[in-house]
């Protein structure tokens, strides 16, 4: 809290930038108190490393303080205080926090947790809910991010003819960094691990789809940060990329409609091996890999986005 | 017997977070966002620790990673304005 | 305790507040942006801080414990985070098209420039060019 | 063999714990950012490494060993060389450390860096 308090007071933003990610790693912590260990994991990976990544990305092509306002906030002050009281006032019916009985705990949860075993067979109730009870809502979320990456992709493009020029006259970032460049390779092989390691085992523990993602796409980012893009394009291409972001969604889909040729409805698993339970099992392993080929796929397509975009405007200059 | 260094832990994240707020030039900042995710990985483990299920050692792993990169990433926003870095106005 | 009860709420609300301010107050887009997504997190609170159970522990099923908190709004807020992202990105990627369009970021800056062009426009179809004293005249301070 | 393993962790805990308290004073306290980075980056070290190995003993053999193990792992590599990054960029922004008196620097500082 306070520290949102002292986002709204500073007018650079770069200090603003980096006290959000502070803020995210703190809400995480809160995350984990409240039990929602998924969510503390996401917002981690998510909150603190890749908007902070997005966030300076910009700030590299805008400037960096911000102006006086001209107008006092007297109104808006006025505006946001008569909400709040508003919103207080609708709280005091609300039900006591951690109340065992209150009505969100009445409806569908105690099914998901007191049958999921058996229908699905996985430990973590998180991903079963996400990837099977609610794999509709799972799909449209990546649907969701896959436009988000075709929308940053159209606003942001760059040429390839100005890319070629661009890259033979700007130079590639710390190369003087040798420590660093030295570590980072050390920790890459273990953070792309650790990446599949929260994608297969999300099953069993916190973690996913989603979250692993996020951790491939920071190997990724971390990569070409300190090695340059020219020699990130090398490894990883840019279609490449920008193809896998489209396979994720199809495999997603795919495997709803083969569940529907072979007989059951639109991504019910339980067709998909003799045992339902298995068929569960491997649906929702290719679904969250699907999720997961997404979600790394368009983050690195944003920071790769937003990188040429320096790049050009350097070479611009 | 966590409690102690888990509210030490807390203590100390305080302290980073007052350094973060006051931090004169922007590197003390930086120093105060390295050091307070340092200290959430470790407050984070001794916390599955004290609630006795230790499953969830993977969020401080990602904590200590994403940790790492943001700081990196910081840093290599510098490379670029490292003049302007110091004349900061708060 | 019939009050005190109800503090996650208050702090939801607060939370709220701030990003609400933040996002009306300040002309600055990056602002702008970093108080939404404060906004966003406080409803993550809001729902997250309504499944937990007192006692209770993480949704992962374990035979040695009976009591977890409800997973649904973990699951709902787990995507609605990541789409937050994507949805922030696309924000900072207008940011940046407007800052290369407009040379700035302020809102203001933005409403007077675009003011000045439907002027321009309105001149130039009654043959008024040389009226130059009616443009706002802060277009670069 | 339990108890010994109770102590000997119990010790390392307090002690990193304490590590990490006197580092934030020192990154609270001291008087310009060298001195900071020095205390922070010192007590990050020892303390991240004494308490995660207190940790450990308690953890027994498994998964959570190996967790651990790798925290510790990453914590040693990624905050040291944060730390030599940060006082390396700060340097080549033209960031002074502050000296003793005009002619001496302290060495603390800037033998950390090469």
């Amino acid at each position: 809290m306070v520290t949102a308090i002292a986002i709204a007071r500073m007018s650079d933003l770069f200090a603003v930038v980096m006290l959000s990610g502070i803020y995210s790693l703190l809400s995480a912590s809160l995350f984990l108190d409240l039990d929602a260990v998924d969510v503390a994991f996401t917002e981690a990976s998510v909150g603190a490393g890749i908007s902070t990544l997005l966030f300076l990305a910009t700030l590299k092509l805008v400037p960096r303080y911000e102006k006086k306002s001209r107008y006092k906030p007297t109104l808006a002050l006025g505006v946001v205080i008569a909400t709040g009281a508003l919103l207080i006032y609708g709280t005091l019916d609300m039900p006591h926090f951690g109340e065992a009985d209150a009505p969100v705990h009445q409806h569908v949860a105690p099914r998901y947790l007191n049958d999921s075993m058996n229908e699905v067979g996985i430990p973590n109730v998180v991903t079963s809910v996400l990837a099977s009870y609610r794999g509709y809502d799972t799909l449209g979320e990546t649907l969701v991010v896959f436009t988000a990456g075709i929308g940053v992709l159209s606003l942001l493009m760059v040429s390839r003819r100005t890319k070629e020029k661009a890259l033979q006259k700007v130079p590639a970032d710390m190369q003087n960094q040798i420590i660093l460049r030295v570590v980072a390779k050390m920790m890459l092989p273990l953070i792309l691990i650790f990446a599949l390691y929260v994608q297969f085992h999300g099953d069993y523990g916190p973690g996913g789809g989603f979250q692993a993602g996020v951790i491939f796409a920071a190997g990724i980012i971390l990569y070409t940060m300190l090695f340059g893009l020219s020699l990130t394009q090398k490894v990883i291409k840019t279609e490449v990329v920008e193809r896998l972001t489209a396979f994720g969604v199809l495999l997603y889909a795919g495997v709803g409609i083969a569940c529907m040729l072979l007989g059951g409805n639109f991504l019910d698993y339980n067709v998909l091996r003799h045992d339902p339970v298995h068929g569960q099992h491997l649906g929702i392993l290719l679904v969250e890999l699907g999720v997961g080929i997404t979600v790394a796929a368009v983050m690195v397509t944003l920071f790769f986005k937003f990188t040429w975009r320096t790049v050009k405007h350097k070479y611009n200059q | 017997m966590y409690i102690i260094p888990a509210v030490i832990l807390l203590i100390v994240m305080g302290i980073a977070l007052c350094r973060a707020f006051m931090g004169p030039t922007l590197y003390d900042r930086i120093l105060a966002v390295n050091t307070f995710g340092t200290k959430t990985v470790l407050f984070i483990a001794v916390i599955d620790f004290l609630s006795g299920r230790q499953a969830f050692l993977d969020i401080a792993i990602v904590y200590a990673l994403i940790n790492f990169i943001s700081v990196i990433g910081i840093l290599r926003f510098f490379e670029y304005s490292s003049k302007t870095a110091l004349a900061e106005e708060d | 305790m019939n009050i005190i009860g109800l503090y996650n709420y208050w702090i939801v609300v607060v939370l709220m507040l701030i990003g609400f301010f933040i996002v009306i107050a300040h002309e600055n887009l990056i602002k702008k942006l970093v108080g939404l997504s404060i906004f966003q997190t406080s409803v993550f609170f809001l729902y997250i801080s309504m499944g937990k159970v007192a006692g209770a522990t993480a949704p992962i099923l374990d035979e040695n414990y009976q009591l977890y908190s409800n997973p649904l709004p973990h699951v709902l807020i787990l995507t609605a985070i990541v789409v937050g992202i994507a949805t922030t990105a696309m924000g900072l990627a207008l940011v940046v098209r407007i800052y290369e369009a407009y040379g700035s970021i302020e809102e203001s800056d933005i409403q007077v420039q675009d003011n000045n062009d439907r002027l321009e426009d309105y001149l130039e179809a009654y043959g008024r060019k040389n009226d130059t004293h009616l443009f706002n005249q802060d277009k670069d301070e | 063999m339990e108890l010994l393993l109770d102590i000997v962790s119990w010790i390392l805990l307090i002690s990193g714990s304490f590590f990490t308290l006197t580092g934030a004073l020192g990154l609270f306290r001291f008087p310009d950012f060298f001195t900071r980075t020095h205390a922070a980056g010192v007590t990050d070290t020892a303390g991240a490494g004494l308490i995660l190995t207190g940790l450990m003993l308690q953890a027994g053999w498994g998964l959570v060993l190996a967790k651990l193990l790798l925290i510790l792992l990453f914590s040693l590599l990624a905050s040291t060389t944060a730390c030599h990054a940060m006082a390396k960029a700060a340097l080549k922004s033209g960031l002074k450390p502050q000296t003793v008196n005009d002619n001496s620097n302290s060495e603390e500082e800037t033998s950390s860096k090469p």
